[in-house]
């Protein structure tokens, strides 16, 4: 298992939003982590990012500790997340925006480099010296996940990518997930749109007002009616 | 966690005064103290074996309950350079007298209290002084917004209060009452004394320079008011009016260049006076005009150090590194034994105000409010810088000034006035006349 | 008065008079550039409106002075003040945000403001107690203490030397924030420290240098003025801190070009203000803030906030 | 039971006390009302205002200029301060509530340092730096010495009711609207809540009481000066809000107390050792106030006063007290906006 997440809680402020939540990803696997709006989707990443430390509860990566320790210790570690709303520096051109997250290129062989993004994201490279407030919706994920890679991560956090995306672009955008599967990028995945998720991923856990509620792969779920019907809008 | 956290802030705290403690155990002011004082006492060397024979058997000590005289000033900040040689002077007094016998037989004792510069604060703690302290008497002030607050005060609560720095003639003249009195000279006094000597010079085109508060307006208004009626064809042509503590002169130096004036009278004291001097030298100010400036002692004299232009006209209090007089010199030189320093102006002032208020009470034979007030109209005393009167009508003393021009001294390691012109105080003091047109004016 | 009123109208038609105030008000400009840039800096990246600025530049003078005073024998002793100063103001600035500020920024912002406050009077207070209340100056460097002649007037080498050095610095500042790793990463994480730090940025560290970096600015404008021959006292920071204030709210917080602009405008308007209307030539400044905070309450090239 | 044993307390202070102490006490009621008043804007709006002062001195000026240049009786002019407050914080709010957080901040510093000036400069109508005395005469015969305990009933009785008004209208439906307004004003604005419009109402307020603490000021220290308005009296009214506890409606006033009190204990305390030691001779106020306000910010987000409150709390539990021990959920804790939590962690490009 390259992550580990065991009996997590989280809060905000003073409102429990995580409770006990469990799940862990092999190496090479695409998971998927699907529940409504508020479920805990979010906060769940955010936890393992460090973003949002849980209060109890323990996460490990690569068979290391990493609950408590700062976000950006985590993410050298190898862990990179594209947040839901992308988050892009809107002031920063493209460039820029990845070379921020450039990392020294780890002893492995691969490493991502701003040329073999550009490679990936076909996109990109002429839109670089753009602001990256000035890009469209669409071009602003293919960003997030550029710029998540520049960091030479395992494990990629994608928190919602299709979410207000035109299906032509989510379309493109799951086609390019799928490469980074093949080059063997362990991903957790979160979506409320079912049909993207599971054409994805090989497992999925459904989530539930910070619980787990149904564990399985991604055949079960598209079978389990009841799952779907109680805790996904379709 | 949070004891981590209170052990960190305890050992900032505590690593900063260290800092500091260590910063002035090293001694910020380490080079010429010790050449000045060689300087000082062998000057004084003759008058001193003088006042050694002349001195009298010790008298008996003090006895019975002490006489306590509230002492307020802004101790800290801008006043600092003025204040904390007035608490020294008033000290050495003190102890002089005690020493003598005290006063009607029994000690006098101050309590000192910082004001913050600030009237509100200055009240409160006058209050304190006069209610859990029972002081019979009020000393100090420095700024004229202080001394007006505390003033009311006196007059109120029927306490006499004895302004010992704080300038500002409407205290005296205009807002003047029985309980008030001062025994520093104020800004007429200064004011007048220099326009006297600048009266006998050439310039007659003046720009005006001031901070923008009651006293730099007093000041400049007392010194012009002078000169015009001394010397008629003076012109202002400008008068600029920049704020208290401000650090940068360089608009209102070009600005004064550009009127191209034959002099400029600055009534900035303290940082302001240094900061306007230092920043206008190397526009060449000094070669294209010359300055007149309220007074320079040694707070200035020092900062400005070698840098110090030559022909700057100014009145001083207290020039000692000039006085040949053997009150001024002992004065200097038991100030020094006493503290290891070089007497301010304030030493001067807050020295003077105790001995005023000792002579008081021994003449009036009690310590008595209406008594003291009575002793205090009309009474004359020696000070290290000559005789002065406290005037009956309206409580202001009329010490001397001495107005001269900057030099760079070859005996003392900072610049001193030079052809020092004395001028009496009770030569250009408000006559009475004024004094009444002034409060009828209220 | 009437008088200066014609002394400007000759003044403006003086292209002598014009180049010399303006060179004037530049010098002022360029001191109040090197205080606000800090301040800025500070809130672009940390958002906290540090009250405590001007004891950085407080803390600059005294300590060019202490090392003025330190090293009095040697020679070039001002040069060795003005490029230690700022590293040894760095330095604290550094140290007080990893014990303080550190522990406050998820707190509100009236906190923050309490701290800074707090701050300003403990360093009061420690300087006081270091150096005493008489006011300190020091020398300006022989090299530099005579002056030129513009337009028949003679101007000072050291006004020169100060604009020079102050440009110099906003455009190695400029350089640095456009064109390198640091400043790229500095820009990112004034836009969203949280992302930043989720693409591996060692956040905390970054703001303990921006901090560190604003207080030298701080520290250098302290030690520029020391040598300018601004006395030395514990009084310097309540002076500086508003007029450092007004710039950025004119120039707009968080922006670097901003606060040269806000700069500018604060010191010719003062200096042409006060050949115009002395009596009232400083309160233009008060009436050019206010404008601005009701027209364009983020300043001229600053950005609105959101709630 | 307390407020009533804290009632017994402030009628027999008088008697027991010291004139000083009693004179003391005094300036503790008058900071008191300022620091809740202004707590209207901070702990119940969430607004830091740095114009406070202005307001305050506004209140005293109006006072002792209706006094000292007219023949108005004296009740004229007590309650002609609080409306010249009110009318001052209607202008100075209506401009400035149109701008978020640090810009509100900056632009209330503005103004009340642009009244500072006018205060001071304007020497022929205000006295500027020589003060303008509130004169004995002026004030009516038994509240006229201070220190005396008919001034000391005076200003406590117009206290008291000045704070149980304020106490009554924070909870009211209008105190309920403004904190659930400071908690989400875009949710509030949602539901129809006019959030301008209200938060003006509250700074008008605030003004109404303020003026009034000045006033009360003016006549309990004899004169006004131009440093009632000084931007550093409005930081020292934070400090004291944020000391007692900002969520707590007599947590300003506590602060108030405390601050008052420990001023006047660290006046003459060190003189003669740093005489001694440093050769001068000062005080150390700014280190102890300063290291109280670092303190507060670091340790004590929540007061003296939300320190006291949980500990009772705490004790109350622990003693088992009849009903609902805080057993389930975590403790009822601050408002969110004091930032305890991740609730102030930064979402998004803020």
């Amino acid at each position: 298992m390259i992550l580990e997440v065991d009996d997590i809680h989280s809060y905000y402020g003073l409102s429990h939003v995580l409770f006990g939540i469990s799940l862990s990803i092999a190496e090479g696997e695409v998971v998927a982590l699907l529940g409504r709006n508020g479920a805990g989707k979010t906060t769940t990443l955010r936890g393992i990012m460090g973003l949002t430390p849980p209060s109890q509860g323990s996460i490990t990566f690569q068979g290391d500790e990493i609950q408590g320790k700062p976000p950006h210790a985590i993410a050298r570690m190898g862990v990179a997340l594209v947040p839901e709303d992308r988050r892009i520096f809107p002031d920063l051109t493209v460039r820029e925006n990845l070379a921020v997250a450039e990392r020294k290129p780890r002893v492995m062989a691969g490493g991502w480099s701003v040329a073999r993004v550009y490679d990936l994201f076909s996109g990109l490279e002429k839109l670089d010296g753009r602001k990256g407030g000035h890009l469209s919706g669409g071009e602003q994920q293919m960003l997030a996940i550029a710029r998540a890679l520049m960091g030479n991560p395992r494990l990629l956090l994608l928190d919602e990518p299709a979410e207000g995306l035109a299906p032509l672009v989510v379309r493109r955008l799951a086609e390019q997930v799928r490469m980074l599967k093949e080059e063997g990028m362990t991903i957790l995945v979160t979506e409320q749109n079912l049909k993207f998720a599971l054409e994805l991923s090989d497992r999925a856990y459904v989530i539930e007002k910070g619980q787990v509620r149904f564990e399985g792969t991604a055949e079960e779920l598209a079978k389990n009616e009841e799952v779907r019907g109680a805790y996904l809008a379709l | 966690m949070a004891l981590k956290r209170c052990l960190m802030l305890f050992l900032m705290v505590l690593a900063l005064s260290l800092g500091a403690l260590s910063l002035t155990a090293c001694g910020g002011d380490p080079t010429p103290m010790v050449i000045e004082v060689e300087k000082v006492v062998e000057r004084t060397v003759e008058v001193e074996k003088e006042v050694v024979v002349v001195a009298t058997p010790t008298p008996a000590a003090p006895a019975g309950p002490p006489i306590k005289v509230g002492v307020l000033y802004g101790l800290s900040s801008i006043a600092a350079v003025y204040t904390q040689g007035a608490v020294k002077g008033h000290n050495l007094a003190v102890s002089e007298i005690n020493a003598a016998g005290g006063v009607l037989g029994r000690p006098m004792e101050l309590a000192v209290r910082e004001t913050h510069l600030s009237p509100t604060v200055a009240v409160r703690e006058t209050q304190s002084l006069v209610l859990e302290e029972e002081v019979d008497f009020l000393m100090g002030t420095i700024s004229s917004g202080v001394a007006q607050a505390v003033s009311e005060f006196a007059k109120e609560n029927r306490i006499i209060f004895i302004d010992s720095l704080a300038q500002s003639s409407t205290t005296t003249a205009n807002l003047g009452h029985r309980y008030v009195f001062r025994s520093a000279t104020d800004t007429v006094i200064s004011g007048r004394a220099v326009a006297t000597v600048m009266a006998e010079r050439p310039e007659t085109k003046y720009v005006t320079i001031g901070p923008d508060y009651a006293f730099g307006h007093d000041a400049v208004n007392d010194f012009m008011g002078k000169l015009q009626e001394l010397k008629p064809e003076v012109e202002v042509v400008a008068e600029l009016w920049p704020p208290m503590l401000n650090p940068d002169f360089t608009p209102f130096i070009t600005a004064i260049l550009e009127e191209k004036p034959d002099a400029v009278y600055a009534s900035m004291w303290g940082g302001d006076q240094i900061n306007f001097i230092k920043q206008a030298i190397p526009f060449g100010f000094f070669d294209q005009t010359t300055l007149v400036a309220y007074n320079m002692d040694l707070d200035i004299l020092k900062a400005v150090g070698a840098e110090m232009p030559e022909g700057i006209v100014a009145g001083s209090g207290f020039p000692w590194y000039s006085l040949d007089t053997p009150a001024a010199q002992k004065f200097t030189t038991d100030y020094f034994n006493a503290t290891g320093e070089q007497p301010m102006i304030g030493a001067l002032q807050g020295y003077t105000a105790t001995l005023v208020l000792a002579a008081a009470i021994e003449k009036a034979g009690t310590t008595e409010t209406e008594a003291v007030a009575d002793a205090l109209e009309d009474l004359t005393i020696d000070t290290p810088t000559g005789r002065i009167t406290i005037r009956a009508f309206d409580h202001q003393a009329d010490p001397m000034i001495w107005v001269g021009s900057s030099v760079q001294s070859e005996e003392l390691p900072f610049p001193i006035l030079t052809d020092l012109v004395p001028v009496s105080g009770s030569d250009v003091i408000l006559s009475i006349a004024e004094v009444e047109a002034r409060r009828a004016g209220q | 008065m009437l008088l200066s009123v014609s002394s400007f109208t000759s003044c403006l038609s003086d292209p002598g008079c014009v180049v010399f105030q303006l060179l004037g008000g530049l010098s002022m400009a360029m001191v109040l550039f090197l205080i606000a840039s800090g301040l800025s800096l500070i809130f672009g990246v940390l958002r906290i409106v540090n009250f405590a600025h001007g004891s950085m530049y407080m803390m600059g003078a005294f300590t060019a002075y202490w090392l003025v005073s330190r090293f009095a024998g040697t020679p070039g002793h001002f040069w060795i003040a003005l490029v230690l100063a700022p590293l040894v103001v760095a330095l604290i600035g550094g140290a007080v945000e990893v014990v303080l500020l550190r522990h406050i920024y998820r707190r509100s912002h009236f906190h923050q403001f309490l701290l800074t406050f707090g701050l300003i009077l403990i360093i009061a207070d420690v300087m006081r107690m270091s150096f005493g209340g008489e006011f300190k100056s020091i020398s300006r460097p022989d090299l530099l203490s005579g002056s030129v002649s513009v337009m028949g007037r003679p101007f000072p080498e050291y006004n020169f030397f100060l604009i020079v050095v102050a440009l110099a610095v906003a455009l190695g500042m400029w350089l640095v924030l456009q064109r390198t790793r640091l400043g790229r990463t500095i820009r990112a994480a004034a836009s969203d420290r949280e992302m930043t730090s989720a693409l591996g940025v060692n956040v905390p560290l970054l703001f303990t240098m921006v901090f560190a970096l604003g207080a030298g600015l701080g520290g250098l404008a302290g030690a520029l003025d020391a040598g300018r021959g601004v006395a030395i006292s514990p009084t310097m920071d309540v002076q500086i801190i508003l007029l450092a204030f007004i710039v950025v709210v004119v120039g707009g917080l968080g922006s670097f070009g901003g606060s040269l602009l806000g700069a500018l405008i604060i010191a010719e308007v003062t200096t042409f203000g006060i050949l115009l209307l002395p009596q009232f030539a400083l309160a233009f400044v008060f009436v050019i803030m206010a404008v601005v905070l009701l027209l364009r309450p983020w300043g001229l090239l600053g950005k609105p906030l959101e709630e | 039971m307390p407020l009533l044993a804290g009632a017994g307390l402030l009628v027999a202070a008088p008697f027991v006390l010291s004139d000083f102490k009693v004179i003391l006490l005094g300036e503790i009621a008058i900071f008191a009302l300022l620091a809740v008043s202004y707590n209207l804007l901070l702990g119940y709006c969430g607004l830091v205002s740095f114009g406070h002062a202005a307001l305050f001195g506004i209140g005293g000026y109006t006072l002792a200029l209706i006094l000292a240049k007219t023949g108005t009786p004296f009740v004229v002019a007590l309650v002609s301060a609080p409306i010249m407050g009110a009318a001052a914080a209607l202008v100075m709010g209506f401009l400035a509530l149109r701008l978020a957080q640090i810009y509100f901040a900056l632009f209330t510093l503005a103004v009340g340092q642009v009244a500072w000036s006018v205060a001071n400069k304007w020497v022929s109508f205000t006295g500027g730096d020589d003060s303008l005395a509130v004169t004995a005469a002026s004030i009516p015969d038994p509240i006229s010495s201070p220190g005396s305990e008919s001034l000391y009933f005076f200003i406590v009785a117009i206290v008291a009711a000045a704070l149980l008004v304020l106490y009554l209208m924070v909870n009211s439906a209008f105190g309920y609207t403004l904190q659930a307004m400071r908690e989400s004003p875009t949710r509030a604005e949602f539901v129809g809540i006019p959030v301008r419009r209200y938060r003006l109402l509250a700074f008008v307020i605030s003004g109404l009481f303020a003026g009034l603490a000045g006033g009360l000021f003016a006549v309990h220290n004899h004169f006004v000066h131009p440093e009632m308005l000084f931007w550093l009296v409005s930081a020292q009214v934070l400090l004291m809000s944020l000391l007692g506890g900002v969520h707590l409606f007599w947590g300003p006033a506590l602060g108030a107390g405390l601050v008052v009190y420990l001023r006047d204990s660290v006046q003459g305390v060190f003189p003669e050792l740093t005489e001694k030691h440093l050769g001068q001779i000062l005080t150390l106020e700014g280190l102890t106030l300063g290291a109280v306000a670092l303190a507060v910010a670091i340790f004590l987000p929540l007061g003296v006063g939300g320190m006291l409150q949980r500990a009772v709390r705490l004790a109350a539990s622990r003693l088992g007290a009849r009903g609902r021990a805080s057993g389930e959920g975590p403790a009822p804790g601050p408002p969110a906006f004091l930032g305890t939590a991740a609730a102030e962690e930064p979402r998004g490009r803020r």
